[in-house]
């Protein structure tokens, strides 16, 4: 892990915990100043908040909208701290549990009370 | 670790202006490395690349047909500038400004 | 910043496309492209009774056919008096619109057979 | 051997996947008014399609990332929503029209109103995908929807003038009706040049699993699968100038179109018809719900693939169950389903600069690409492929007024 291009190498790119399983994508990365110092490369954000929040204003109030429709007070997101990248090469690896993030709450929701109760889903491969 | 913290997002794309006040162009890419000071795998900024048009840099920055856009740049005079972390003033992050006259600043391939 | 640019060709856009709607949503068909269709669905009954007659065709797909035109026809006859400006149009109408029928009656002769 | 298996198999799909029932609606549409004049257009959509997808397959082979992938990390999140939106509006138009289309064919069948198919199309299909793996949607389409080689058995044996149809391969401007004809010109270009095309294809390269290794089929699969299936797309367009435009009859109902195969070939002609109609619009209808299921994946990170089981993939699998549902929706309220093919040709065509003109940049990128980036050739092509794209845009919404009635 030499230099790194933040926009060409790091946002955007799929994320996977430490199974390889996709987690999501590197939505915004949070840069730490403090006087004297180089800006510090933080957090990782994942979520749809900090995804539509770079698109636009309009689009953000959008997304606040849509949650607010579906009676969601919380946003769920994750924060990982950038010290737990494990690989930064096509995918970006981190040290984490995927399961454990907030950020797959919609995936484990439709999971266990949509997906779950359809006979067949569960299994490894088809 | 107390100090403030900005989105990458925030900063992409910003009008940076140099000592003059004069537009210099807009933040495009963040450099980072690995700090020597901090603990070990500490990623920091060491400078922005700062440049006038974004569509041109991301089809520059890939290797793209290298001969056609080094003519491109020498018959343009196009070229982004390589600004150090310490030179740019990020006090507030909606307008960069840079510490330097647009004269002194490097200029990138 | 861009703001004010922006604004403005979205008002051109929006003037387009009203100009547009406008200009194609106004008036009825003319009456040249109404007696087109007709006479189009005429030969598709003589096609399918013919068809039908060679046993190409299900007598079940024929009705189908039948029933489409029979809706351009109601269609036809609603709107094409509109379309019609001199006594010669009314009678080019009037002449698509029984031939029309005609066929119509013609397939139902062949599949009811 | 395998990969012979391979390559068999990659240009059956592209002929049992090309030919749809835009394809067959705007082709006929075509011949019904212009006799073999518009030809030239399948030809230009034909080429332009396999050139864009040996691209992406390429893509996908060399880098083991979907064009969608790329799409978001090369250009970030914030043009990403362009095509996401567009592509995602406009396969969900065309979507629906497939289900139009299935559901027509059995109407054709059995007599039973359009209307009522629509949901049991849909709940087949998905469990077609709950159940199959990809192979299953790619290869059983594929092979059973070959039976739209009737469509050039039935050109044949019309006797077409040949010099006339060679003629009318290279452009030309119409006598009459000049705003229909170029309405049509278009709608036969979005029905030929899907998005979801060149999406799904890229999304299979990887559900295959393909390497460097695999070029060369790649570049031959797009090759002669387009041959194939731009050549039955001109066929429908032959048969329909040949039995449709010397009648006088146009095309305003997709129940006039099974005409134009039994009068050639009787009733075996007509039952081919429905079948091919049928059998192309269902693996349509497949291939398009999984190509917007994968484009939504792949934008945003999730997990992703149709050998999954779809618990492992919960978000993915809601998106294509919630998708194939609502397609169905429009034709149970009634929505005459050839009007909604063309609206959907057009938008189609419309929406083609998003995903052409950034493949431009990403085919030259070396980082992504090594040494397979495009040469100049390639590039002169898909520059080409991108400024008509452009003009399908700007010409797209006056066309549809002027000439989509």
């Amino acid at each position: 892990m030499g230099a790194l291009q933040l926009v060409h190498d790091v946002i955007d790119s799929q994320l996977v915990d430490r199974h390889q399983e996709k987690i999501g994508r590197v939505d915004e990365l949070l840069l730490e100043l403090e006087a004297g110092k180089p800006p510090r490369v933080a957090t990782i954000v994942i979520g749809g908040g900090a995804r539509a929040r770079r698109v636009g204003r309009w689009m953000h109030a959008c997304h606040r909208a849509v949650h607010a429709l579906f009676g969601q007070r919380v946003e769920h997101e994750s924060r990982v701290p950038f010290d737990a990248v494990r690989c930064i090469a096509d995918t970006i690896e981190l040290d984490v549990e995927g399961d454990a993030l907030d950020s797959m709450h919609v995936e484990h929701w439709l999971a266990t009370h949509v997906i779950g109760r359809i006979p067949g889903a569960s299994g490894e491969r088809k | 670790m107390s100090g403030r913290t900005v989105a990458l997002s925030d900063l992409l794309g910003r009008v940076v202006r140099d000592a003059t006040g004069r537009k210099i162009g807009r933040i495009e890419e963040l450099n980072a490395e690995i700090s020597l000071e901090h603990g070990a795998s500490d990623y920091v900024v060491t400078h922005f690349s700062v440049g006038r048009s974004r569509w041109f840099d991301i089809v520059a920055t890939g290797n793209f047909v290298q001969p056609l856009v080094r003519r491109v740049t020498r018959a343009t005079g196009y070229h982004r500038y390589e600004i150090p972390w310490d030179w740019m003033d990020l006090a507030d992050p909606a307008r960069p400004r840079v510490l330097r006259r647009e004269e002194e600043l490097p200029r990138g391939s | 910043m861009v703001q004010p640019a922006a604004s403005h060709t979205t008002h051109a856009r929006l003037a387009l496309v009203a100009l547009l709607v406008g200009s194609a949503c106004g008036s009825p068909p003319p009456l040249d492209k109404q007696l087109g269709t007709l006479a189009s669905w005429t030969a598709t009954m003589q096609l399918a009774k013919e068809r039908h007659g060679a046993g190409a065709i299900t007598g079940t797909y024929a009705t189908q056919l039948r029933d489409r035109a029979d809706e351009a026809f109601q269609q036809a006859s609603t709107t094409i008096g509109g379309s019609a400006r001199t006594r010669a149009d009314s009678g080019y109408a009037a002449a698509a619109l029984d031939s029309l029928r005609g066929a119509i009656r013609q397939l139902e002769a062949e599949i009811g057979s | 051997m395998k990969k012979w298996g391979e390559l068999a198999l990659g240009v059956v799909t592209s002929i049992g996947g090309f030919l749809e029932v835009g394809s067959i609606a705007t082709s006929a549409q075509g011949g019904a008014e212009f006799g073999y004049q518009l030809a030239w257009v399948l030809l230009l959509g034909t080429l332009s399609l396999a050139i864009l997808m040996e691209m992406t397959g390429r893509l996908a082979a060399v880098s083991k990332r979907t064009y969608a992938d790329l799409l978001r990390e090369r250009f970030g999140y914030r043009f990403f929503v362009l095509p996401l939106v567009a592509v995602f509006v406009v396969s969900l138009l065309v979507l629906t029209s497939e289900v139009g289309g299935v559901s027509i064919a059995l109407q054709m069948a059995t007599g039973v109103d359009f209307r009522w198919w629509a949901i049991p199309t849909v709940l087949v299909g998905w469990f077609l995908l709950w159940r199959g793996n990809f192979s299953v949607v790619e290869q059983g389409t594929a092979m059973l929807g070959l039976v739209a080689i009737s469509f050039a058995v039935g050109a044949l044996v019309l006797h077409p003038t040949w010099p006339t149809l060679g003629r009318a391969l290279l452009p030309s401007l119409p006598a009459h009706d000049r705003a229909r004809y170029w309405y049509l010109a278009i709608s036969m270009l979005g029905a030929s040049i899907s998005p979801y095309l060149y999406l799904f294809y890229s999304a299979g390269a990887i559900e295959d699993d393909w390497t460097i290794e695999h070029l060369g089929v790649n570049r031959i699969t797009a090759g002669l699968g387009n041959v194939f299936g731009g050549g039955l797309a001109i066929a429908a367009l032959v048969t329909a100038a040949l039995v449709l435009a010397p009648r006088g009859i146009k095309v305003d109902r997709y129940e006039q179109i099974a005409l134009v195969l039994a009068t050639p070939l009787g009733r075996a002609g007509f039952v081919l018809f429905i079948m091919t109609l049928f059998i192309t619009c269902f693996g349509s209808t497949l291939e398009i719900v999984l190509a917007i299921a994968y484009l939504l994946a792949q934008g945003f990170g999730w997990s992703w693939s149709e050998n999954l089981k779809p618990g492992k993939d919960a978000r993915f699998s809601t998106s294509y169950t919630v998708l194939i549902l609502l397609a169905a929706l429009p034709i149970v309220a009634g929505m005459d389903p050839l009007s909604l093919t063309n609206i959907s040709m057009v938008v189609t065509a419309a929406s083609l600069p998003v995903t052409v003109i950034p493949l431009f940049v990403l085919m030259n990128d070396g980082d992504i690409l090594n040494t397979h980036v495009n040469g100049w050739a390639s590039n002169l092509a898909l520059v080409v492929i991108a400024l008509f794209s452009l003009a399908l845009l700007v010409a797209a919404l006056p066309l549809q007024l002027l000439g989509g009635g």
